[in-house]
């Protein structure tokens, strides 16, 4: 499925995967064609995943795991033989490691919160540190704050060079022997910044503190393997990689699943309950309390099998390609300063930048006049606007269905914001 | 959206900077990151002065211009007046056309109604006016602030 | 859309409504047409809720909150326009009350933890109690121990009487000045018992106790009132009223959501963030981390003004002619023994039962062969089962497209299954 | 499902009731509540007696039953062999028609194969079967019980 267009090799063939999204179609502002560039914000959904929607509520919707009537006998096989799909989507050693939740930050959230109630050694209190980074999303931000401010833990950082990577100069000062979480971004929601995995892994290794990787924006968009990476805990969420909203995930390794204690209490999380006491079900349904999100699931698994028929490695490929031409291109509008690297190397594809003293809600607006939707904001990562000392950025991020086109179309509408308020 | 009124304020805005007061607030959106500080002096009750500084887009910056223009030297009576009659038409989600005695109250910011049609906006063209009744209810001792920290 | 039928007066226009669920024409097992009698577990969707779903993935898809462009004012239109008819269906004093969840579950989680975390007076520790009943789901009794274990308050709870009522007999002595908290179900899921609300609040408000009220297997039948029933919390879920799974509700008052702390953290429910600290939103939003289910709330606000068209009283006393006419017709099937109320009156659509010793997964396995649908085992509520001595039950569950041809399928088809293992 | 060999098990179970046993183990099926408690006695490595109690559908109860039946008087490699034959039956999702060589294992119990294909009832087919196994392991002094409560 790929396509060559002189000078960027590896573009895929946009216009035959467009056709799987309903909404690109889609004519706004008196018969503008939508450009979408908001993938990161979350990625449109092609008519396969809705059509696993439709067949499971037309079809077979039940409750899953309690029944032995057929529609129920489905749900189930239909609900785990998701898991079995992200299980080997993100090469889980086991499929019983893959924990449904809502959304990546309730899978962040889940995380810091069995560190608070977990027993030793696992257990983080006033005695240990946590430590994140500055270019987190507030729900890699905010759950760990909530941990140390109750636990009286010490939560530390890495802070940022100039040109958007993570200042790892002080590595073996930030983690230290009292460190029992480390917890950062694979990918950058706002700079598209890549991190060096390997040399924090290591790190963190050396003093037993167990590694959380936030991959939301990493697992939409290229190869991600939960063994390579060797992380502890890795989260993501579905609506940004073609899935349903209402469904994330939690990867765990089965031993550290099997040791911590549950976060949410009800149904479906329990193996035998008195009112005296009640005793778990094995890990991954010990952290599932409740019905679960059955169809978002079902919509998650049809997500996996679209992206992988194309190949992830394709899809990186593609995006690589377009980066790269859109920060060549970005950097030739007068004015305009990326806030992240500068080049397509180590990054993925969400670019932000600042238009000279325009506001990004201006630019925002203006572009949106012209059919090309951004986001604008801190896109709940605050902290690098203030390292930046930047109140907001404009943001343009893109998915497999991105094409040059757009790119040109996103430059063009630049002009135009910067005539406008000239 | 983008008024020639609007775009005038922007460019020109009045009033900036921070200057004496007897209470000051600060506001934020927390969606877009605009921020505001502003001050309010009275005399008696007259609005003697609405300085502020800050940061924010196009929409928020024209709006806390045309409020120092509208406000300062009228009443606290009339100029709660134009505030909440300013509210009114921010929050018509694009559904009010500004009457004569609408126009007559608001004068230059009528030409925000076009904003109204954009929720995402509506906040923006009031932040500059809630944190101004904010102020004013401090000045005149009638709220204290109350924040919570994680 | 009332029908007459002679005897059962009350029922609904079965014969329309059945054709908007696309699920009910199911034929299974060779030709068997689907008798679906598990709505107590989860309810099927109608086509106008799977319209409003592919509607918004199609034209509106976006993330809310945050966006400038048409697509994100779209969305987050939909999705607060959902709130908005949650709060009416409800009759909320405020849009702001209803927050929402992933199910059920969370919701009754989220105010554990509220209280659990809360200062003064709302703090639940170990000087004080908690206050349940023996007729909870397992999401309504594993949150409350975890609570009383992770701070050492006591967990007390209500009793049952023979005929599947709660004991009240000693509601001054369960419900003490140390009581924080008092949370209890609306309706049995297992039993279908409707508990009398207005005794209970008025103790607990005497000792300033907080209300929890879960309303998940009220909401989807009768009118729910929060400001009536004079609750501090009513959870319910989406799945089990039309809607779509991944979706829960938790109404509570303004004042408490004002006052008590956050639970997850993440994107959407801060006002700032630095790396230092933050602060957070007011409610609702305060207690949304994360990307929401945007979709499956467009999609429950499409469940809510469908039951409202067809009417929430009219939905009731569909339900409870049918009740009355399936209660009636079980009692005559030999060795059946119903487990609960053994009348119509104050009961909702569940009816569990035992029939002689026959173990209810076979009398669901073999029902199920001849295409009828029920739920066997202890339905999330093991210590009623436990009170009453048995293993488990079997239960059928009716809702509004469920018909008297439907009460005479179940009743022959356990006389057949009173002869295959006789 | 219902075959004619498991319905005379449950109707006519083998080997039920507590007697004297090397080790004792109470397992559960979370999702329907069946319940079993199961004894082993061993003689040498000779399984001289399976006792067991519990509640439970006609699956289980028969399954139990053959268990019993199969499994006293056996060596314990050949118990064993049974045990994962069982197993390995009961995990095929209806896929496995069992061979001659199967059925000369699994005698009777060849007849759980049609259980297989309804996932929820093959925890009920297996619960016995693996109550004995971890009865084994412990009267062996291979393995203890772990438990987490709330
Ligand atoms: C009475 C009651 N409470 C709570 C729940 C939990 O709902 P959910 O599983 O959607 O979280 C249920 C249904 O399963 C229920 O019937
Ligand atoms: C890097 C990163 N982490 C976490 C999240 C949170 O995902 P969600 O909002 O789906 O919980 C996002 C997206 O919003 C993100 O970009």
């Amino acid at each position: 499925m790929t396509s060559s267009r002189p000078g960027l090799p590896g573009l895929l063939d946009t216009e035959a995967i467009r056709k799987d999204f309903p909404v690109l179609d889609r004519q706004i502002h008196d018969g503008k064609r939508l450009v979408y560039l908001d993938n990161a914000a979350t990625s449109q959904k092609p008519r396969q995943v809705l059509d696993a929607l439709n067949t499971y509520y037309e079809r077979h919707n039940a409750n899953v795991h309690r029944g032995v009537h057929v529609l129920a006998e489905e749900a189930t096989a239909l609900y785990e033989g998701a898991r079995d799909k992200v299980a080997a989507f993100v090469n889980a050693p086991s499929r019983d490691e893959v924990i449904f939740t809502k959304n990546a930050s309730e899978s962040l959230n889940l995380v810091a919160n069995m560190l608070g109630w977990a027993d030793e050694p696992y257990r983080v209190d006033h005695e240990t540190e946590i430590v994140i980074t500055e270019m987190e999303h507030h729900s890699n931000i905010v759950p760990w704050q909530l941990l140390a401010q109750r636990t009286g833990a010490k939560l530390k950082w890495f802070g940022l060079t100039d040109d958007g990577r993570l200042d790892l100069s002080n590595l073996d000062e930030v983690i230290t022997e009292k460190t029992k979480v480390v917890s950062f971004t694979l990918v950058s929601n706002i700079m598209g910044t890549v991190n060096p995995v390997e040399e924090i892994v290591r790190r963190a290794q050396e003093v037993n503190a167990l590694v959380v990787v936030d991959a939301s924006q990493a697992a939409p968009h290229m190869v991600l393997d939960v063994q390579a990476i060797q992380a502890d805990f890795v989260a993501f969420t579905g609506h940004k990689m073609c899935g349903p909203t209402g469904i994330g995930v939690l990867w765990g390794r089965q031993e550290l699943l099997e040791d911590l204690p549950p976060f949410l209490g009800g149904g479906e999380m329990i193996e035998t309950v008195s009112m005296h006491s009640s005793t778990y079900a094995p890990a991954p349904h010990k952290f599932e309390a409740g019905t679960p999100p059955i169809a978002q699931a079902v919509g998650l698994g049809a997500a996996v099998d679209y992206l992988s028929g194309i190949g992830m490695d394709a899809i990186a490929a593609h995006e690589h390609a377009l980066t790269g031409y859109a920060v060549q291109r970005l950097q030739d509008v007068p004015d305009l300063r990326i806030i992240g690297p500068g080049t397509a190397e180590d990054r993925g594809a969400a670019i932000s930048f600042v238009l000279g003293d325009i506001h990004p809600h201006d630019v925002g607006q203006v572009l949106d006049e012209q059919g090309i939707a951004v986001r604008v904001g801190h896109h709940c990562a605050r902290p690098v606007c203030l390292r930046y000392g930047i109140p907001a950025t404009t943001r343009a991020s893109f998915y497999l269905y991105s094409t040059p086109a757009e790119v040109d179309a996103l430059v063009e509408g630049l002009e135009y914001v910067r005539n406008f308020f000239g | 959206m983008y008024q020639e009124v609007i775009l005038d304020h922007y460019k020109n805005p009045h009033g900036r900077g921070l200057r004496d007061g007897d209470a000051e607030v600060h506001h934020v959106n927390p969606t877009c990151g605009d921020e505001i500080t502003l001050r309010v002096r009275y005399d008696g009750d007259t609005v003697a002065d609405v300085s502020y500084e800050g940061q924010g887009c196009s929409i928020s910056q024209a709006s806390a211009s045309v409020l120092n223009e509208l406000l300062v030297g009228k009443n606290l009576a009339e100029a709660r007046r134009v505030q909440e009659t300013f509210l009114e038409l921010m929050q018509s989600k694009g559904q009010l056309t500004p009457d004569d005695a609408m126009e007559d109250v608001l004068e230059d910011a009528v030409a925000f109604a076009g904003v109204s049609k954009y929720p995402a906006r509506v906040k923006c063209a009031l932040l500059s006016w809630m944190a101004w009744k904010d102020a004013t209810a401090q000045a005149l001792g009638e709220s204290p602030v109350k924040e919570k920290t994680a």
